[in-house]
């Protein structure tokens, strides 16, 4: 029965209510007082030597404050990574400086090579244009293979070669799924792309600087998932400002999808020139200068063989990957193809030896980094488009060929370093089976060739590890952060409730979910709570929302904190209904001793807590707030069954989604509305990879795809009504909520459904296509069908 | 955007008047020009509004010619030209409904983008280009990548359209802008089939001249078979290839034929 | 500079505007009605579409000028002087149809002026409809659900679990 | 962008060479061109403007010759810049040879490219509009070279030999003279 509040609630959200009145607060539309106005000059090509940017004439123009180059930022910090990977060989990957402004060199087109501040927008875009500059264009390497060549151009001259790193996993491995693969009485092989995607949420991102002569402190309103991390960042390494004097505030986050985690150079930028100019800065990226200088997605050019025995059995795994960093490191991108993909290569199956190579390579465009699900869906697509090869090479059903590997067993230790505690791989496939009618689709098929159509249907499956996570074993994979998070509890005298939360919602819903739980803990209505969040001069410390983590790690802070309210209001209780602490009971906003009708309301003891007049003083201090910082064992392990039905248009290759079904597994539910909202979204960005999106280099470098003209973003007409299903719950056995995250699976688990339904489509018209790849474009359908 | 002056004229005689300014730039419905404007990838010195000249604003009927105003947008040619079905549904599949609102058939027909969907409407029904000098048959105003005969200053006052006995239009999308990849326009009349591409080539709009004289002869999808186009000269970019292009004319004049018929 | 004098949300308000000004940056910066959003700059997202006299209009491809004298409803003057939300406006809360609400504002105008001219519409005339509006939330499910239940249908069978 | 044509010129390629290295002529053939000057040797400065659609775009740059082997092979490259659309850059390989009746068998390998704002906004008109320019450039040398249609327009080689240079080349039919007719007429 679904409950009208609390967890389980399907609560409206409260958020709505400003975003649909056009009361939202987002960056842009934060204005300061005075405040000036940066355009940044940015590189047209892709790799060149600076030998002289003149800015003399510029200088003079109308309503110049200052212009700014490489040369002002000598000495000041560059970006910095926030992940080492070590190779193969234990040595650390190759890091290259990423400076603010460019020096010496630009790397890709977008790369910033002067930033002008002026009164007015215009004024700056007029003096950046009369800036001089005598940029030698240097050869650009954009191919991933080529630019490993002996001789290639180098992206980094202090470097060794293009290569960031070569990594093997787990490298103790190797010899033995080699030797298993050379036995293999079957071995599929497939050699995939996955595409180069650019995050686009809508809103662009934004940078305020300001800066306050009266205490020496700067404040930078920022587009971010997590402002404490960017305060973090850009404080201790780039700026050497203290924490204590540095404020970051992400408002109204108009979505992120992971590119708005990253430390970017604008921000840095509009935080030292609000002080060097003591105006406050703004700068508001136009949807062009977006495609260009915010971190891409993806990127990886993979082949991977499947061994399996005489029956089926999966016996090895082997692959290798090529993965894109682009030009410069963004702050996590050395972990997206290494510890967020290589350990997830075991997927849903027993696998007993799997070996996963990575080699991370530079190349002149944008930096890539993690885009929604991060190296989770890249795994997923590599291993589920394989199991699906070799179904069709065997001649077996793919579906019960999945079956007959699930694992069945939890916990279960795969043999690439993660333990997945719960799961029910039978359960989801079961219920996917039913949502979907699979049972109708050969009536469907025959319908669409009825008509002219090739009709497909694809199924697979996904793990993922998420609610990102222990910081001993992050610590111990590279990561230069702790990724547990933080709340404050913080009870007022009249009982209403401030909850301060490390996470940041530009999206999700936490406005409105975290309050559930609150109120289901305390048995209040959940309008007596409210987040707090976005704000490091509000919250004690949080490291943000990425990797579906916000409520099963900062919720559990979340939980924690007000567990010890909860213990310390019951000290309050006992005193003044003179009972036993241990007799005490919270339920229905009140506080009952056991087995009596004797109670005390809510509000009577945060009333107690802040009018001490009865009251324990002896035994515990005034005041009802609580802390607590929560860093969880282990990841949680989200899992599920994803099928599409496909019709296609042999005449021009045109693909539409008929159908789409999702049976997930995400542990207990708090909002199942926000939930399933997630899932919506994730889908829908994993049916634009799969069908429509693509972001594109000329071999020069130059960026093609570079507006919604050339990037083909999913739009109504491109998607169906979906059916989502997540009644299958195996709850997470390590966070006090038993929550697994929801935000990326729909984005891991549909590409390979797509792709999969697709291929099937054309194997039903006679045509043995085994394999496109993404984007599956009518013309790339059409000219595959053709050969 | 550069700084430019703004000036919205109530007459034809007006704007052409404001136009005679160097660098000056008529402005119709703005959904091409003023994107390029904030890319800064022109200068003009003034814009001059065509949008509130109401002597180029609406839909008519003269005999058996459909004649719309230069400035009427593409939502009213939706709603209005009832007269003329298919150009009727190319104008309602055109950009988005709030392209629709704004952008306006002179615009489309001056800009002449090689991908747009009314040059090929204008070019398979014979149409003939009014401007606030002279008129022009559609087969010498397109001229090519852009290109018109229209002279600086000049504006497209009127576009009349003589109404086929059958016609249709069937566009297949560009995945991302939702332009023509290619676009097709059949229109037959009383003296033969014409039948226009858009969004293929290289020079523009062109007339598939085989494809009329079989359509002439037989007014059905198979009088099609067999003829094909060469991918000489197609577009070729992100999103098909020279041959695909080629390739989706056959299919789309077929299919236009067959809705037409 | 010339002045320019419109009416938006019902209140008469003029302005010096130059030549470039941008009817969406009338709005959000003169007018302070920052509901509107900017979200690309190639006229496709939606993000600011508003209305001109009756008709759905994407503000950052329109000047100022061109709208001097006009009629003009942004996202802040769809809801009751009181705070009651327009049926579109609440349907979209009921429905869950945003998520970080940056595409919303457009959304709805856009869903307003669709059920003007179609007070019925099915399935595929909104989505056909939404074709210059973005959303990468929520992969348009449960707005398209929305704008079907703010035209009075049911919608309790839409993919139903 | 890359494409590969030949023309047959009626002139010899001594003749032809001669031209090729003659800023005005390049002047005259380079479409939306507004000055060229300089010398061979030291490359010419260049302005061309161009327009497509509604973009209209000033390229300020240069244009070299190279790999010069008279009269019969060279290298012309040109590279622009556009201010805040980007830049423009190209080169075509030229080589003559002697045809039949005295004239020049003249062959081309142009390859283009565009970078910035053109490269990014524009991908699918570039290399129709590259072929277009590439194409209009080589019939404008053609017919500067020869005089357009010379038999069949005797009058125009009455033309005046100290006719001031084009003012603007997108009116190339006013330029109706051949090259070499108006050196040595």
């Amino acid at each position: 029965m679904p409950k009208d509040s609390g967890i389980g609630a399907a609560s409206k959200r409260r958020e709505d209510v400003r975003f649909l009145t056009g009361a939202g607060n987002y960056t842009d539309d934060i204005n300061i007082y005075g405040q000036a106005y940066v355009y940044f000059l940015r590189s047209d090509v892709a790799h060149g030597k600076i030998n002289s940017i003149d800015t003399s004439a510029a200088a003079e123009m109308p309503g110049v404050v200052r212009i700014f180059t490489g040369a002002d930022f000598e000495g000041v910090g560059g970006l910095p990574c926030g992940w080492q990977v070590t190779d193969r060989h234990g040595q650390p990957m190759q890091e290259p400086a990423h400076p603010v402004l460019a020096q010496g060199k630009v790397r890709h087109v977008g790369d910033p090579i002067a930033a002008v501040v002026a009164d007015s927008l215009q004024e700056a875009r007029d003096a950046a244009e009369a800036i001089e500059l005598d940029i030698e264009e240097l050869p650009a390497v954009v191919n991933m293979k080529a630019a490993l060549q002996e001789g290639a151009p180098k992206v980094h001259d202090d470097l060794t070669s293009n290569l960031c790193y070569d990594w093997g996993f787990v490298e103790d491995n190797k010899a033995a799924v080699d030797e298993a693969i050379k036995n293999a009485a079957h071995v599929t092989t497939l050699e995939l792309v996955n595409n180069r995607l650019v995050a686009n949420p809508m809103e662009p991102r934004v940078a305020v600087g300001d800066y306050s002569r009266a205490n020496d402190e700067s404040t930078l309103y920022t587009t971010s998932q997590n402002p404490h991390v960017i305060r973090l960042l850009m404080g201790a390494f780039v700026l050497g400002i203290p924490e204590h004097k540095l404020r970051v505030v992400a408002p109204d986050v108009g979505g992120g999808f992971g590119t708005k985690i990253f430390h970017y150079a604008e921000e840095a930028f509009c935080t030292f020139a609000a002080k060097k100019c003591n105006r406050p800065v703004k700068w508001t990226a136009s949807r062009s200068e977006a495609f260009m200088s915010d971190a891409h997605g993806r990127d990886h050019v993979t082949k991977i063989e499947l061994a399996l025995d005489a029956d089926n059995n999966f016996t090895a795994i082997r692959t290798e990957t090529y993965a894109n960093m682009g030009a410069y490191l963004s702050t996590f991108a050395p972990s997206v193809p290494t510890w967020l993909h290589g350990t997830l290569m075991a997927g849903n199956y027993r696998t007993p030896l799997i070996y996963v190579n990575v080699k991370a390579v530079f190349t002149n465009t944008v930096p890539v980094d993690a885009y929604r699900g991060a190296g989770r869906p890249e795994a997923t697509y590599q291993l589920e488009r394989v199991v699906d090869k070799a179904a069709r090479e065997l001649g077996v059903d793919p579906i019960a060929l999945r079956r007959q590997n699930f694992i069945s067993e939890f916990p279960y230790a795969t043999p690439v370093a993660v333990e997945y505690d719960t799961g029910n791989y039978f359960a989801t496939m079961d219920k996917l089976e039913e949502v979907a009618d699979l049972a109708g689709f050969e009536a469907r098929r025959k319908a669409s060739e009825a008509s002219g159509k090739l009709r497909g249907l694809g199924v697979n499956c996904y793990i993922e590890a998420c609610g990102i996570a222990p910081s001993n074993l992050v610590g111990q994979l590279g990561a230069r952060a702790g990724l547990y998070d933080a709340a404050t509890v913080r009870v007022n005298a009249t009982g209403t409730i401030s909850v301060m939360v490390g996470a940041h919602s530009h999206g999700q819903g936490h406005e409105t979910a975290f309050p559930q739980v609150v109120a289901d803990m305390l048995g209040i209505d959940e309008s007596m709570i409210e987040i707090v969040h976005g704000d490091s001069s509000k919250i004690p410390f949080g490291m943000g929302t990425y990797g579906s983590r916000s409520l099963a790690v900062c919720g559990s802070a979340m939980v924690k904190a007000t567990e010890k309210i909860i213990k310390k209001a019951k000290k309050i209780a006992s005193h003044l209904l003179e009972a036993s602490e241990a007799d005490i009971e919270v339920k229905d906003g009140k506080f009952t001793v056991a087995g009596t009708d004797k109670s005390v309301a809510w509000g009577d003891v945060t009333l107690a807590a802040y009018v001490p007049h009865n009251y324990p003083l002896e035994d515990i201090e005034p005041g009802l707030e609580e802390t607590a910082f929560y860093d969880p064992s282990n990841f949680t392990y989200p899992s599920g069954a994803y099928c599409c039905e496909v019709e296609l248009d042999p005449d021009t290759g045109k693909v539409t989604i008929e159908r789409f079904a999702a049976a997930d597994d995400f542990g207990n539910v708090v909002n199942p509305m926000i939930v399933e909202g997630q899932v919506h979204g994730g889908i829908a960005q994993g049916i634009g990879q799969a069908l429509l999106e693509n972001c594109v280099y000329d071999d020069e470098g130059q960026l093609l795809s570079a507006s919604y003209m050339d990037y083909a973003m999913p739009r109504a007409d491109d998607v169906p009504f979906y059916v989502v299903d997540h009644s299958c719950q195996t709850p997470c056995t390590h966070n006090p909520l038993g929550v697994k995250g929801c935000g990326e699976a729909g984005a891991i688990g549909s590409p390979p459904a797509v792709v999969n339904a697709v291929i099937d489509a054309i194997q039903s018209g006679g045509k043995n296509v085994l394999h496109i790849d993404m984007p599956l474009s009518p013309q790339r359908v059409w000219a595959a069908m053709q050969d | 955007m550069y700084a430019f002056d703004f000036e919205q004229p109530k007459t034809i005689a007006e704007a052409v008047a404001a136009l005679a300014d160097d660098e000056a730039q008529p402005l119709s419905g703005g959904q091409t020009l003023i994107p390029t404007l904030k890319q800064r990838l022109a200068m003009p010195s003034k814009l001059v509004s065509l949008t509130a000249i109401p002597e180029m604003k609406g839909v008519c009927m003269n005999g058996n010619t459909l004649c719309i105003g230069g400035a009427t947008p593409h939502a009213v040619v939706a709603a209005e030209a009832s007269a003329y079905p298919a150009l009727a549904a190319l104008a309602s599949n055109i950009g988005d409904p709030a392209v629709r609102n704004r952008g306006t058939i002179g615009g489309s027909i001056a800009n002449n983008d090689p991908a747009a969907c009314y040059p090929s409407a204008a070019l398979a029904s014979g149409a003939t280009i009014v401007t606030n000098s002279r008129e022009i048959a559609a087969d010498d105003y397109f001229q090519g990548l852009f290109q018109t005969a229209l002279e600086e200053g000049e504006i497209v006052t009127e576009v009349r359209f003589p109404v086929p006995q059958a016609a249709n239009y069937q566009k297949f999308v560009q995945p991302a802008s939702r332009f023509a990849l290619v676009g097709v326009f059949v229109a037959k009349y009383a003296d033969g089939v014409r039948v226009a591409v858009t969004g293929a080539s290289n020079d523009g709009v062109f007339r598939w001249t085989e494809a009329e004289a079989a359509l002439s002869a037989n007014f059905s999808p198979s009088a099609l078979d067999g003829l094909s186009v060469s991918a000489d000269g197609m577009i070729g970019d992100l999103h098909g290839t020279p041959e695909y292009r080629a390739h989706l004319i056959g299919v789309m004049t077929k299919r236009a034929v067959a809705a037409a018929s | 500079m010339a002045k320019v004098t419109m009416t938006v949300n019902g209140r008469k308000v003029s302005g010096e505007v130059p030549g470039n000004r941008l009817l969406v940056e009338f709005l959000r910066e003169d007018q302070r009605l920052t509901g509107t959003h900017v979200g690309c700059d190639t006229s496709q997202c939606g993000a600011c579409v508003v209305h001109v006299n009756g008709k759905a209009v994407k503000s950052c491809t329109m000047m100022a000028s061109e709208a001097d004298g006009a009629d003009i409803t942004t996202i802040e003057g769809m809801a009751e002087a009181d705070g009651t939300m327009h049926p579109i406006q609440q349907a979209f809360q009921d429905n869950h149809g945003l998520q970080c609400g940056f595409c919303t504002p457009g959304m709805v105008m856009s869903a307003a002026a669709l059920l003007k001219d179609n007070p019925n519409p099915t399935e595929a005339d909104v989505r056909h409809y939404l074709e210059g509006n973005i959303c990468r939330c929520t992969g348009y499910h449960n707005i398209v659900k929305a704008i079907l239940a703010a035209a009075g249908q049911d919608v309790s069978k839409i993919a139903a679990e | 962008m890359q494409m590969s044509d030949s023309r047959e010129i009626a002139a010899s390629p001594e003749e032809v060479w001669k031209a090729i290295l003659d800023p005005e002529v390049l002047k005259q053939c380079v479409p939306g061109c507004e000055a060229m000057e300089g010398s061979p040797e030291e490359g010419f400065d260049a302005t061309v403007v161009q327009k497509v659609g509604p973009v209209k775009a000033k390229f300020s740059g240069k244009v070299t010759l190279s790999d010069m082997v008279a009269p019969s092979s060279l290298k012309l490259s040109g590279e622009g810049k556009g201010g805040a659309a980007g830049f423009a850059k190209g080169e075509a390989a030229v080589t003559l040879a002697p045809s039949g009746n005295g004239g020049t068998l003249l062959t081309y390998d142009v390859d283009a490219k565009v970078g910035g704002k053109l490269a990014q906004l524009g991908s699918r008109v570039i290399d129709g509009f590259a072929k277009k320019m590439a194409d209009q450039f080589f019939q404008n040398f053609q017919e500067t070279v020869e005089g357009p249609a010379a038999a069949a327009a005797p009058e125009e080689t009455a033309a005046p030999a100290a006719a001031p240079a084009p003012a603007a080349a997108e009116e190339p039919q006013e330029e109706k003279k051949g090259f070499f007719k108006r050196l040595f007429s």
